[in-house]
Parts: structure tokens; sequence; C-alpha cells
């Protein structure tokens, strides 16, 4: 088993979004998690991705307690939330370049990835003049970077147009073929046939 | 114990002329002290107030929700 | 190692201790506090320099060795919570700056009340006064930093490094009295050297630093209660509790 | 390491050749403010030189709590932080490299600003050695005790003037200290004393303040 949940509880501000939640995913598989707004989606993934700490529960990565391969699982994690993670200020050949150098991985053509991307001709420009689509795909360029097999995503397919959605898709679907997993939030239906899509559904509660 | 150190009350009072600076300190370090005892309770007492105002609303929203579970039921039977 | 916190750190347990604790030590230290400042008030005889204004001490030095004692108190559960993770640790930090703050806020007041009579002026900036105050601002920045975030879970933690930061300053604090030279008198009590007070003196003052110690762990106790109650209202037995307390 | 290290200053420096005003603003503060003491007091030169070292001091304690306060904020804000909490081992050497940028972007500035205030306030030579002394090592400090402040604040609701709450309480030794170099120089006495007190001090933050930062930073994100 890659990566697992057992028993996981949260509350925020006094509220329970949800208790005693398992589940477990393997390589190639992708996780969809659903549920009403403020049903505690994002918080999951928060505590999933080691961002925040579950009131109860533990989580385990490859059958050990997170506790103890900490490390070994951030280098073979990819989480991308609601925000960005892409400093406006900067272009997005500067913000790649600085990516690499937090992941550690090897220089290669950026500029070759942002045209695949659709970015031609936007590279060098400060991200705060780009329009939320083009943003959010320079935010999605780490999938395309990154060597990590567990990938986190939070709404990734929220103000992309339709060549881009179908692009990502492509994509989730040779990570997965690949042996990685995925676990992500959407509204919209993921119609992946090749894929077994597995769906967890949290329900709001009071 | 040695004997009281003042030969009347109105000595003790007057605290050898220092009296307004030792009663001052002294009560107001009553006060302060007393304060803290007291707004310790009344925390506790307003989380208690806080909690069955929690509950009660909880009791309501499961109520609304049988409520409208058995709408839906009786709705259900009725189509069919 | 340290397997005999554990019981401590589970907080329907402590909880029912703190009960247990609080109803014995709030009614002694209130006790404890009413003997020695009757006694240190009535029954000693007064200074031979400073005729009856030296009663002061009774509340002054308790209340500035408690001022100490609490913040050191803070940073050991500070250190606690972040090291082993224990949150009952971090909650009792919270219950503690307040307490802290109000001996603080006292030393200072009555130092004042003291200095006013003795050297004429409420306030010196002398290097005990001041650095009395500046751990009033320190316990204030810690309550302050604790309440300023929208999950308390956030600001239990924040408030634990700032308390671990600010008792550097302690030692600071504790020198700086050997660094400048001021009108406040040395330290009436200390360990090594024989107390420079009269014995019949000394008994009701060591009762109200007992007495103001005790009162102490009383408050703590009081607020540390509430506060596990707050932290761990969604859990069945505090909700029992609550039942029961109705 | 080294990397992250390098491409985060990078990244500040180039960052702020683009936001000009963001280490600017502190710096006319600064100077603002040292010369409201003399408008305040009147311009009695004797009254001023004896002062000097503490106005020189608390002008810089505020300036650098002032541009402290938008250390972390931005990169908090769009997420950038979260990443590098999620991917953990980057956080460290990012840390440290903020710090540097940091300093370069109000420390050092106000050492290269020292004859002007030297100036300002009629400091002679060797009290103006003195104060370039203490800003040596005193600023790096000053850097290290606000990234730390800034880091606890990052997410609370009321930010600017909490900062200030929480981190000038711990600047007052190296206020003291400071000032009382530049103070004892001005009466021809020796001052090595308080430099190795300061430096002592600077030593302890430098051991501990970029782990308190870090954690700080990861319980802000979570």
């Amino acid at each position: 088993m890659l990566f697992s949940a057992h028993q996981l509880s949260c509350i925020r501000s006094d509220r329970v979004l949800f208790e005693q939640l398992d589940f477990a995913i393997d390589a190639g598989q992708i996780w969809q998690i659903a549920g009403r707004n403020g049903a505690g989606k994002s918080s999951l993934l928060r505590i999933l991705a080691g961002l925040a700490e579950p009131i109860e529960g533990e989580l385990r990565y490859k059958n050990q307690p997170l506790t103890q391969v900490q490390d070994e699982f951030a280098t073979n994690l990819c989480f991308i939330g609601h925000l960005s993670g892409v400093q406006p200020q900067l272009t997005a050949l500067e913000n790649l370049a600085f990516w690499r150098a937090c992941y550690a991985l090897k220089p290669a053509d950026d500029w070759a990835l942002l045209a695949q991307l659709g970015l031609a001709g936007l590279e060098d420009i400060p991200c705060q003049n780009l329009s939320a689509g083009q943003h959010r795909r320079v935010s999605l360029a780490r999938l395309w970077l990154t060597a990590a097999q567990l990938w986190i995503l939070d709404e990734p397919f929220t103000a992309l147009d339709v060549s881009a959605i179908a692009q990502l898709r492509q994509r989730f679907i040779e990570h997965c073929q690949h042996g990685g997993a995925i676990i992500l939030t959407t509204h919209q239906a993921l119609d992946l046939p090749e894929i077994p899509v597995q769906q967890l559904t949290l329900e709001y509660r009071w | 114990m040695s004997n009281f150190a003042f030969n009347s009350m109105a000595e003790f009072w007057a605290m050898g002329g220092y009296g307004f600076y030792v009663w001052l300190s002294f009560g107001l370090s009553l006060v302060a002290l007393l304060l803290l005892w007291w707004t310790g309770r009344q925390g506790e007492k307003h989380f208690r107030s806080q909690l069955t105002q929690r509950l009660s609303r909880e009791a309501r929203v499961r109520a609304h929700q049988q409520q409208s579970s058995s709408v839906q039921e009786s709705a259900d039977e009725s189509t069919s | 190692m340290f397997k005999w916190l554990d019981p401590y750190a589970k907080p329907q347990t402590l909880f029912n201790l703190l009960g247990r604790w609080q109803r014995v030590l709030m009614p002694l230290g209130w006790l404890l506090l009413a003997i020695g400042t009757v006694w240190g008030l009535g029954f000693t005889p007064p200074d031979y320099q400073q005729g009856d204004s030296y009663r002061i001490i009774h509340i002054h030095v308790p209340a500035a060795i408690w001022s100490m004692g609490a913040y050191s108190s803070m940073a050991i559960a500070a250190f606690i919570a972040l090291v082993w993770q224990i949150k009952v640790a971090q909650w009792a930090i919270g219950a503690m700056a307040p307490i802290g703050a109000v001996f603080t806020a006292i030393a200072l007041w009555t130092g004042a009340a003291w200095g006013e009579p003795m050297w004429g002026t409420w306030w010196v900036w002398d290097a005990r006064l001041t650095s009395e105050l500046i751990l009033l601002f320190l316990y204030l920045g810690v309550i302050a930093l604790q309440n300023a975030f929208s999950e308390q879970a956030t600001g239990d933690k924040a408030a634990a490094v700032l308390a671990l930061v600010g008792v550097v300053n302690l030692p600071i604090i504790h020198y700086s009295v050997e660094w400048w030279n001021t009108l406040h008198q040395g330290a009436t009590i200390t360990k090594f050297a024989k107390p420079s007070i009269d014995p019949s003196m000394l008994w009701p003052l060591l009762i109200c630093i007992v007495a103001l110690g005790v009162l102490f762990g009383a408050l703590v106790c009081q607020r540390l209660r509430t506060s596990i109650l707050r932290h761990e209202q969604h859990r069945p037995w505090v909700r029992q509790w609550a039942q029961e307390q109705a | 390491m080294g990397s992250v290290y390098l491409q985060t200053l990078r990244r500040d420096f180039r960052l702020m050749t683009r936001q000009k005003s963001d280490w600017l603003n502190p710096l006319m503060f600064f100077l603002i403010v040292l010369t409201l003491f003399p408008l305040g007091i009147g311009a009695k030169p004797n009254l001023l030189r004896e002062i000097a070292p503490g106005i020189i001091w608390i002008a810089a304690l505020l300036s650098v709590l002032l541009g402290s306060e938008r250390l972390f904020r931005q990169d908090y804000k769009d997420g950038v932080l979260e990443q590098l909490v999620a991917a953990r081992a980057p956080l460290f050497p990012y840390v440290l490299a903020k710090i540097s940028a940091s300093w370069c972007a109000s420390g050092l500035p106000l050492l290269l600003m020292s004859p002007l205030m030297a100036l300002l306030l009629g400091l002679d030579s060797k009290a103006y050695w003195a104060m370039v002394g203490t800003l040596i090592i005193g600023t790096p400090l000053l850097s290290l005790l606000s990234a730390l402040g800034a880091a606890l604040t990052l997410s609370a609701e009321k930010g600017g003037i909490l900062l200030a709450l929480v981190i000038l309480p711990l600047y007052i030794p190296l206020l003291i200290f400071a000032s009382a170099a530049v103070e004892q120089a001005g009466f021809g006495l020796g001052y090595s004393a308080q430099l190795a007190v300061l430096g002592a001090m600077l030593c302890v933050a430098l051991a501990g303040v970029p782990f308190a930062v870090q954690h700080a930073l990861k319980l802000n994100v979570g």
C-alpha cells in the first residue's frame, strides 16, 4: 500500500469536519474526494499532505507511520493547493527555476515546457500580468517537473479552458500508468475510463 | 507568634503614617487576586452555557433532518 | 522516556486530577494568604529604618518571585509542548499567562507604592523595576499572540514558541541587577547568604510566598480545567460532564 | 540545500529591484524619525549628542520592525510557503536566505547611512566608530528577531501591531547594550565589553532563531 489513512478526525473552528475516516491508495490509482462546500475536502488534503495535523488518527506511507518517514514522504509528494504557489512579481521562468531548486530537480528546457503548456511568448513577463487560467497553468507546470509518485491536488481544473483540461487529463493518465497515484478534489466529472477512479464522499456535518 | 505590634486599632489603620500606601497596595492586590479567581470561575460558567446552547442546536438540527427525511419518505410512498 | 508524564497528558484524566487539586489548593492558598498577611501586617515589629511601610514586602516580594516563577513554569510547559507535542502543555501556557501577568502587575504596583514613601517617587528606572516591567510586556505579548489567530491551535503553538524565546530574557533580567547600580535594595533573601532580616519578620514573609505559590497552582488548575473543556468539547466525556453539572 | 539558499537569495534580490518601496520606505522612515527628534526637543547640540545613541537605535529598531512585516507575507499569501513546508527539506535554507536578504535590505543600508546620522546628530569620531561597531553586530540581530516576529504573527489577523507588541520587548537588551556602547565611547571610555555582550547575543540568536522561525512558519501554514 502506497499511502493510507487510519481513523482520521479533523476539527476546524470547533466544528467536526470528519471522524474516523479510513482510506488507502495504491500505485496507479486515483482517489477523488467529493463533498459539498465546507465539508472538509481541503482540510483533508492538507492533512494528507502533512501541512496540518489530524486531531486523531494516523497516516501511513508504504506501511510505515508517517512520523517516521516524513522526509522520504515529502520528497515523493507533489502538493498543489488552492493557492497557486506562484510569486506574482516573478516571471514564469523564474518561478520554475525556484521550484527546481526547491525540489532538487536537474535543470532542463523550461522554455519548451512552458510552450507545451500554451504559454509561449509569456515566459518572461511577470505572472501578475497573466490571466487566471494562464496563472493556473504556470502553477500546474510543477506536475510536468516533478518526479514525485504521489500527487495531492486541490481543485486542479479551476480556471482552465477545455484544451488545458484535456492536457491535464492526459498527464494524469500518463502518471498513473507509470505507477503514480493521485488524490484530488474536483467538482467536475473526472471521466478517465483508463484509470480506476475511487470516490470518497465527505458528508457535510453539523 | 509575637504580640500585636500596635497599641490600638487606630494606630494599626494608620500604619505609622504609611497607612495610605500599605492599604492601597494590599487592597489592590487582593482585588486583583479575587478578580483572577472570579474570572476563572466565570470562564467555566460561560463555557457551560455555550455548550448547552450548542447541544440544543445540534438537537434542533437532528430533529429537522429526521423530519425532512420522513417527509421525503412519505413523498416517495405517495409517488409510488 | 518520561513515561510518568503520560497519564497527565490524557485530557480527561488530567481534568479530574486538576479538579481534585483545585479543591485542596484553592482554600489552602487563601487561608495561608490570610494568615501571612494578618501576621505580617499586625504581629511583626516595625522595621527600624522603614517603619511600618516595610509591611508591603509581604505582598510585593511573593508577587515578584511568582511573577518569575510563573514565567518559568510557562517556559517549561512550552518546552514540553514543543518537544513532546503534548497538547495539554500548550493549553497550560494560556492558563498561566494571565495569572503571571496579574502577579507582575501586583509586584510593580506594590513596588511603586513602597517606593513613593521611601524614595519620594512612584517610579525609578532601576534595573529590577525595569526588568519587571519588561516581564509584564512579555506576558502581554504571549497573551496577545495567543488570541490573535482565527484557529486557536495556531495561537497556542505560536505562544509556546514565544514563551520559550522570552525565557532567554529571564537570566538577563536577573543579571541586570548586578550590571546597574540603583536605588533599589539588594536581594532581601538569598539562598547562600544569611537572611538580612529578623526571623520574626521572616516567617510571615515565607508564609506569604508559599501562599501565593499555592494560589498560583490553584488558579492554574481552575483555568486549565476550563481550557481542557473548551478544547475537548466535541468529546462525549465533556458532554456527559456538562449534563452531570446541569 | 546550498542551491535553495542561493536561489532564494537571488529571487529576493530580484524582488527587491522590482519592489523598491519595500526596503526604501523603512529607510525613509528612519531618516524622518531622526529628523523629528531635534525638532521635538529643540536644536541643542549638546543635548542631541548626549541622547543620539538612544535616538539612533530606537529609530533603527522601529524601521527594521516596519520592514520585516512583509518578510514572509507575500510568500504566505501566494502559497509558496505552503509548498516549502510540504516539501520539508528546503525550508531551512529558505529561512536563512530570507534573513540574509532582509539584513541586506534593512541593516546594510543603515550601516551605509551611518555617516549621515553622525552628521545630523553631531557625534564625534569615537562615538561614530562605536556606533558603526554596534550597527555591524546589532543589525543582524535585529533582522533575526524581526524575522522571528514576522514568522510568528504570519497568519494572525492583526499582523502589524501584534508584531511590534511581541518583538519589541525582545529588542530591549540589544537597545540597552548598543546605546550604552555608543554612550561610553562618547565619554572616551572603552566599550569592548558591551560589544562582546552584543556579540554573544548575536551568536545565541544565530544558533536558535532560524530553527524557531522554521517552526513558526510551519505552524502558521498548518
